[in-house]
């Protein structure tokens, strides 16, 4: 059992949604409901198997790749088929390989206008395959594919099956994220070309640490890479293809958006650009803190006009993108322990956020803030489960949000040693200013919308019913992870610290 | 001792008790509302419990020395110095291994056998890290020597530390972050107050909220805002104390936004909330900055024994002290960020209660009795006469007590009169009266909650009105309870001999060492005394307002009111009767010539005062009879003024002053805005970031960032259907087709390459010229 | 008025003057490239032919500056004068709508300027590699005005009539041949 | 004065009239913008001119002539045009097309 996983528990996991796709393929487009059990089949055994291997992980050893798979791929550019599972790939794994499966169960009578639950189902495996390989890819050229193949299914998700303005949403996405790319393969392909041993491999060229790249053309490089993985995050300025993007993809595909897309942006920063380019990482460490608490600041002044309920959780992201990024520019082991937090509370507690997003929607038919109110009357349970994911949003301790902001702000004050403490205090400052503006956003959201007596629209609107069971069986891990995470942190922080420390190692160079 | 290291258990019950009466709450015949009785029954008595344990632990372990802690203390600094050479060995005896990193590496004593064996099976200590090596036998037992020397024979206080890994950081775990309990006299007093309060507070409730809409919930959350006030009282590590500390802040926005459905209630609940969190801004730089400067520890522990004995800059502790302060002052409502407490009112009144006594703002009291050799060392606060902390407590005290002045609601009055009693509070630890401010939290909670659970009971009575001025008045006779335990706790606030308020403020007035003859004090703070005296006159003069709207004159609400049900009155009873007579738990040694004996004087202060290493060696201002007297005779104005204006009529030049008298008019139309400080939070920053700022932040959004992105897109789609229509289309399409159909068409290709517009052409040819141009140009240079 | 302004150009070649002139080209110069833009996007036919009468006003500016002031007179009276004039017949009898019209450019726009900016950017590039700071110093005028009895205008006809005369000549055919056509063309049969 | 001043303007000037070659549908605007170009040129030969003698000058008369003998052809072109077509939009002028 243990061989098998080892052999082949990464591939099981990577390629059995992509499996369940192609089975769709050949079931007729009518048998929907098949479909949509297939698509819960294939990603629910692609959990089971995460578990599993969640189970068998050696977490002393969390800094040390596991499950490896390491077959000649393209040997002509020196590129393998590596696949590996350590202590910042895991909770990733974990979180994507959890999140697809409750999407699956919501969309079981949630499928979007125009309907075809075949192309849809389909689309989500096919993202869950890239999202996974992403995570665990452990060769650049192989993390770019899976990259690339994430990119094609949001981009249909968001214009087939997104709201009115659709088209405009789903073009920008894609452009902003393919221009991105194209900056992110040039700096891989000089990064093969440039460093000592002429390979693709991510361990060797972490344990090269950008050896023989002169510091400027680190810097160079890793421009590219910020380019790549920045506005994937997104980050100030390159944030504004997201608010559009969630605002008219699906509930599912901003789900997904959140939860785990954004991740391939930070990840590829912890995983890539710092320990390849230190010296890059160094130079760029305090332009990624200032641009991180921007957005910080700009995100949740932007939260603040909005009228939209999804736009204003879309613009929620960029600011908690932000203090995941302020933890990775310190470039310090709190600051990238809280960075991995982050992600994952993020992707539970802002995935959450758009499934009640999307339920009220469906409801009430508008996400406009000003219509909306009494929710609390009119739904008490959603209301309630509002309540309860902008608490963790606005980064309550107790809930899985404060161990993604604290940390970071923690890490500010004392950055690795060769970047300015002036600066990172006072991005620090302006940082904890954020977690004030978070509370005024999101509590001022949920009073106009929870509190309050219902608009005479909707007083007894016979389509305002309150959670219904597909969604409580949903949502309910998602829930019970943000207050498990949120009382037993070292769930992750066990896993994330050691592979932590290994990447703070290598940026900084000691 | 067991009790002492299972104190984790009173949070976990009462966190169990929520999710218990959330869950299953409304299918019991009570709704829920008896598993919270029950539970927080049972955690008083476990405190009474702990409380006996502890005085048995320090009784114990110091039978043989004698608690002379008064001012032989004082005397001098010699003593200090000896004491911070030659620590007390066992003075950490029962503090667990990986707690605390000081003590682990410093002078550590052998390993008491109740820590080996409290170690056994709840799975708390199942997770517990053991790092570093009991380094027993470094230290001197000379203390014992030092101790028996002069019958100096300071006792030390063994605080009892039980911790688990919470998570670990850095490199192979260099820094562990624990969770943990921290039992020592403040913590186990502290632990006596929420149970007490909490539990009068619940069995209150289930008459004063009884059929209210939301009774499950409302249980849930007071079992919760307990939970989570024991949590942080308990609390081991700073980072402990953010969680429970913001734990209670949102516990309070649920009760205050309790009746949800009417705006004002959530606006006040909000405010409530965000208030706080401008203050957490402090919390989480502060303790940011007491993490690093105690060279990497979030252990209270470590960062008092550090602060006290000079390893921590001075600039270092005054800033974070700076911060904290900002934290204080939002939770606990000192002035300028006040404004939210009144506003709170907007909760059901035994929720006022609790958020007034015992929980909310009392977290910021004991944040900073917590961490007090931070705030000791940071301010200078010994031999000094002005500091921060002190400033603003002042400050609250006597502003507070005007606002009081002008308020109709008599849950604002009570709101008011606990801002200004919580400057008290801050004040006493400003000048160093620590004891003194852990004293008056104490009184203070036992007779403002017995004020606040009367206004509810007359608000019950009267329509659920709390409008004193117009809808109260006469209550004296229909309601004998609640007006007999209003007297008295009026009295104690007042501060009225022998009434407990009277010891404990007598106490802080003391503390600021700037009374004539005032001996052991701290420093001398002159300006503070003034203020205090200001705001003690204010708080007698407001409350005998109150009572003669409340209780005196003709009924001029509306129906007919009456005495409330035994669940209302009795918590009430109990609770006056304890705010009069806590006050002789602390008696000085010595009133003039009457001197106690020993049992009976400073008990209190025996029993939460820390000595030791992780505590700054303050020392206690003596008993002044003239100063009580002073205090006692302005109390007494303070009550015969208003006797004057309103029983008797009399002061007629005071009436109707504020028509008169511009200055008089100013004055009240301030008051009456309090200070304006709403409209500058509101409209000004509120509004400001609201509306003008995020509205430029999204303009800048749409209108800037996106303008480039869509021109950029833009030009891209042109440039890209004008390769498409002209290049792809025509030429590579063409050579496709071309090539396809027939190779006899010579110039097929080139016919095709002709759309025919002349324009497209002059496009191409000057687009093709000037890049050529430029690669010669660029070639050529 | 041109005399002034020849008067101050010629003083330029002298240190003291530099800054008047300059001060007036870049006026001049700034005006002219707002009227210019104007011309290529107005959307009014007669506007464009206005403001095509400022650039050129300003070219012929530019030449008094350059002390080329016959030039600069027959820039106005020709073109000023004679194809402003025309260009406005042309708009009538073509019926060109005369206020305000949405559809006088393609969709090309975006390239255009594209290859606008690039033109410059490549002709400037050039231009400011090649000449740097190069002053104009107006020796080359100074031999033939020397043979000319110091009158600049003298020099200028002994030069069209001395060494450019075949290229004068055939430029007379041209207009003549070009008169001609352009009377069949546009002659109604 | 700088050389350089002149033919900076004269480039931009050239640049903006290419623009309005390529951009404008109107006949009677793009002879105008034509215009320009030569105009630009004009600032050029003169420019030069003083470092090389009069001929620039000269030239710089020819051109105008020449200018002028342009728009009188081009406009009965456009004329003509018009007449055969009632419109005079460039755009539409594609018989050159393949």
């Amino acid at each position: 059992m243990t061989d098998f996983l080892d052999n082949w528990g990464l591939i099981l996991i990577t390629f059995l949604p992509l499996v369940g796709a192609l089975v769709m393929m050949v079931v007729p487009k009518e048998a929907e409901d098949t479909h949509k059990a297939l698509a819960i089949v294939a990603s629910g055994a692609a959990l089971v198997i995460t578990i599993l291997l969640l189970a068998n992980f050696d977490y002393d050893d969390a800094g040390t790749l596991q499950f490896l798979v390491d077959k000649e791929w393209i040997p002509l550019i020196n590129s393998g088929f590596i696949l590996g599972l350590d202590g910042i790939s895991l909770p990733l794994v974990a979180m994507t390989a959890l999140v697809v499966p409750l999407v699956a169960i919501y969309s079981w009578n949630h499928i979007p206008e125009p309907g075809n639950p075949k192309a849809f189902m389909a689309l989500i495996l096919i993202l869950e395959t890239g999202m996974i390989g992403s995570f665990v890819a452990q060769d650049l050229i192989l993390f770019f594919v899976f990259f690339e193949v994430v990119l094609l299914p949001m981009y249909f998700m968001i214009g087939v099956w997104g709201g009115p303005e659709r088209k405009y949403a789903s073009i920008k996405f894609f452009l902003y994220t393919l221009f991105g790319s194209a900056l992110m393969i040039v700096a891989f392909l000089s990064l093969y070309f440039l460093s000592a041993e002429q390979t693709f491999d991510m361990r060797v060229l972490t344990e090269l640490g950008g050896l023989d790249i002169a510091r400027t053309t680190q810097i160079l490089i890793f421009g590219g890479m910020f380019m790549g993985f920045g506005i994937k995050v997104p980050m100030f300025p390159f944030h504004t293809w997201l608010p559009d993007a969630h605002t008219q993809a699906p509930t599912q595909g901003s789900v997904i958006l959140a939860a785990v897309l954004l991740k391939l942006g930070t990840y590829g920063f912890v995983r890539i650009a710092l320990p390849f380019l230190p010296e890059g990482a160094q130079w760029w460490a305090p332009i990624i803190g200032v641009l991180a608490v921007i957005g910080i600041i700009y995100g949740a002044l932007g939260c603040l006009a909005q009228s939209d309920m999804k736009r204003l959780i879309a613009f929620s992201s960029v600011a908690h993108m932000g203090f995941v990024m302020l933890g990775i520019a310190t470039l310090t082991d709190f600051g990238i322990n809280a960075a991995m937090f982050g992600m994952v509370a993020h992707g539970l507690i802002t995935g959450m956020l758009f499934f009640i997003a999307g339920s009220i929607k469906d409801r009430y038919h508008t996400l406009e803030i000003k219509r909306l109110g009494g929710l609390l009357i009119s739904a008490p349970r959603l209301g309630w489960i509002l309540g309860f994911s902008s608490m963790a949003s606005l980064g309550l301790p107790g809930l899985a949000g404060f161990w993604g902001e604290f940390p970071a702000i923690l890490s500010a004050y004392q950055p690795a040693p060769m970047l300015n403490e002036a600066l990172f205090r006072t991005l620090m400052v302006i940082a904890a200013l954020g977690t004030v503006l978070a509370a005024g956003y999101l509590l001022w959201l949920y009073q106009r919308t929870a509190f309050g007596t219902p608009s005479e629209e909707f007083a007894d609107d016979p389509e305002i019913t309150d959670v219904s069971t597909i969604e409580w069986i949903s949502w309910a891990p998602m829930l019970v992870l943000i207050v498990v995470l949120g009382f037993l942190p070292s769930l992750i922080f066990d896993v994330t610290n050691p592979a932590a420390t290994v990447v703070v190692a290598a940026a900084t160079g000691s | 001792m067991w009790f002492l290291t299972h104190t984790w258990i009173l949070p976990a019950l009462m966190a169990l008790s929520f999710v218990l009466i959330l869950l299953f709450g409304k299918r019991l015949p009570r709704k829920g509302s008896e598993i919270g009785v029950v539970a927080v029954a049972i955690c008083f008595a476990l405190s009474l419990v702990t409380a006996g344990s502890w005085w048995n632990h320090i009784n114990s372990d110091h039978s043989e020395s004698e608690h002379a802690a008064g001012e032989t203390l004082g005397t001098g600094s010699a003593v200090a110095a000896e004491h911070l050479e030659e620590p007390d060995p066992a003075a950490f005896d029962d503090v667990q291994d990986g707690c605390s990193r000081v003590v682990d590496e410093g002078a550590v004593g052998e390993h008491t056998e109740e820590a080996g064996h409290s170690e056994g099976s709840d799975e708390e200590h199942s997770l517990a890290l053991t790092p570093g090596e009991n380094a027993s036998g470094t230290a001197p037992p000379a203390a014992g020597a030092s101790q028996a020397e002069e019958g100096e024979g300071h006792a030390t206080t063994k605080p009892v530390v039980r911790c688990a890994q919470w998570f670990p950081m850095g490199l192979e775990g260099s820094t562990t972050i624990t969770v943990g309990t921290m039992v020592d006299g403040q913590s186990v007093f502290m632990l006596f107050v929420v149970s007490i309060i909490s539990l009068l507070v619940h069995i209150y409730s289930t008459d004063y909220v009884n059929g209210d809409r939301r009774y499950t919930h409302y249980f849930a959350f007071l079992s919760l805002f307990t939970a989570s006030m024991l949590f942080f009282v308990l609390s081991q590590s700073t980072i402990q104390m953010i969680v429970g500390w913001e734990l209670v802040g949102v516990c309070s926005f649920a009760l205050i936004g309790h009746w949800w459905e009417e705006k004002p209630n959530s606006d006040a609940a909000l405010k409530a909330f965000l208030t706080n969190r401008v203050g957490d801004m402090g919390l989480l730089i502060g303790m940011t900055v007491l993490y690093f400067a105690a060279d990497r520890s979030f252990s209270i522990l470590d960062i008092n024994i550090m602060a006290a004995e000079g390893e921590i800059s001075h600039g270092l502790l005054l800033l974070a002290s700076c911060c904290l302060i900002a934290a204080v002052m939002s939770k606990s409502g000192q002035f300028i960020l006040h404004t939210w407490l009144p506003d709170a009112m907007a909760g059901p009144t035994p929720v006022s209660a609790l958020i007034h006594a015992a929980t909310m703002v009392v977290a910021g009291i004991y944040l900073v009795a917590r961490l007090y050799p931070v705030f000791f060392e940071g301010l200078s606060i010994a031999g000094s006469s002005v500091n921060l902390l002190a400033v603003v407590g002042a400050t609250t005290a006597m502003f507070g007590a005007f606002l009081a002045f002008v308020q109709k609601d008599v849950k604002k009055v009570l709101a008011y009169s606990t801002v200004s009693q919580l400057g008290f509070m801050v004040t006493a630890l400003g000048v160093g009266a620590w004891t003194a401010a852990m004293f008056h939290l104490f009184t203070h909670a036992m007779f403002k909650a017995c004020l606040f659970l009367g206004a509810g009971s007359m608000s019950h009575a009267c329509h659920h009105s709390f409008n004193m001025v117009d809808d109260y008045g006469g209550l004296r006779k229909i309601m004998p309870r609640t007006f007999w335990t209003f007297i008295i706790a009026t009295g104690a606030l007042a501060g009225i001999f022998p009434l407990s308020g009277f010891w404990s403020k007598d106490e802080i007035l003391a503390g600021t060492g700037s009374f004539v003859g005032a001996e052991g004090a701290n420093g001398t703070y002159h300006v503070m005394l003034a203020m205090l005296v200001i705001g003690a006159f204010g708080t007698a003069a407001y409350m005998t307002r109150a009572i003669w709207y409340c209780f005196f004159g003709e009924y001029r609400g509306h129906g007919e009111p009456h005495e409330s049900g035994p669940r209302i009155t009795i918590p009430l009873i109990v609770l006056a009767s304890l705010g009069a007579v806590v006050g002789f738990l602390n008696l000085p040694k010595e009133i003039g010539p009457i001197s106690f004996p020993e049992s009976l004087h400073t008990q209190f202060e025996q029993f939460v005062e820390p000595v030791g290493r992780y505590f700054p060696e303050i020392s206690h201002a003596s008993f002044n009879i003239p100063l009580a007297l002073f205090s006692l005779a302005v109390a007494g104005l303070g009550v015969l003024l208003p006797y004057l204006y309103y029983w008797k009529g009399g002061l007629a030049p005071l009436r109707n002053l504020s028509e008169r008298n511009a200055l008089a008019r100013v004055g009240k139309t301030v008051l009456v805005n309090k200070y304006y400080f709403d409209w500058l939070y509101t409209d000004v920053i509120t509004g400001f970031v609201k509306g003008p700022l995020a509205r430029a932040a999204n303009w800048f959004n749409a209108h800037v960032l996106d303008a480039i992105v869509n021109g950029v897109g833009k030009g891209a789609v042109l440039t890209g259907r004008f390769v498409y229509d002209n290049i792809d289309q025509e030429v590579v399409d063409g050579a496709v087709n071309a090539a396809g159909t027939t190779a006899s068409e010579t110039g097929g290709v080139l016919r095709h390459l002709q759309s025919g517009r002349i324009q497209q052409y002059a496009a191409l040819f000057f687009a093709a010229t000037a890049l050529l141009a430029g690669v010669f140009v660029v070639a050529a240079g | 008025m041109i005399g002034t302004l020849a008067l101050l150009a010629q003083q330029a070649t002298e240190h003291s003057f530099d800054t008047p002139v300059n001060v007036v080209f870049y006026i001049v110069a700034a005006f002219m490239v707002f009227a210019a833009i104007r011309v290529v996007t107005t959307d009014n036919i007669v506007h464009a032919a206005l403001w095509l009468i400022m650039v050129l006003a300003g070219v012929g500016l530019n030449f008094l500056l350059l002390q080329a002031e016959f030039v600069a007179i027959t820039q106005v009276l020709v073109y000023l004068g004679a194809i402003v004039v025309l260009f406005l017949f042309g708009i009538m009898l073509t019926r060109a709508p005369l206020g305000r019209a949405d559809d006088l450019d393609n969709n090309m726009k975006p390239i255009a300027a594209v290859v606008g900016v690039l033109l410059t950017a490549v002709i400037a590039f050039a231009v400011i590699r090649t000449f740097g700071d190069d002053r104009l110093t107006f020796e080359a005028y100074s031999g033939p005005m020397a043979e000319a009895g110091n009158n600049r205008t003298t020099a200028l006809a002994n030069e069209i009539f001395g060494p450019q005369l075949i290229p004068f000549e055939v430029l007379s055919v041209l207009l003549t041949a070009a008169l001609i056509g352009a009377i069949v063309l546009a002659r109604r049969d | 004065m700088l050389l350089n001043q002149f033919l900076l303007l004269a480039a931009i000037l050239f640049s903006i009239g290419v623009y309005g070659v390529i951009v404008r549908r109107n006949g009677v605007l793009v002879l105008m913008s034509i215009e320009l170009i030569l105009n630009s040129v004009n600032i050029n030969l003169i420019a030069f001119s003083t470092y090389h003698g009069l001929g620039g000058q000269v030239f710089a008369l020819f051109v105008i002539a020449v200018a002028a003998a342009e728009v009188g052809v081009g406009l009965a072109i456009v004329l003509l045009i018009y007449r055969n077509r009632r419109s005079v939009d460039v755009d539409a002028l594609d018989e050159l097309k393949g």
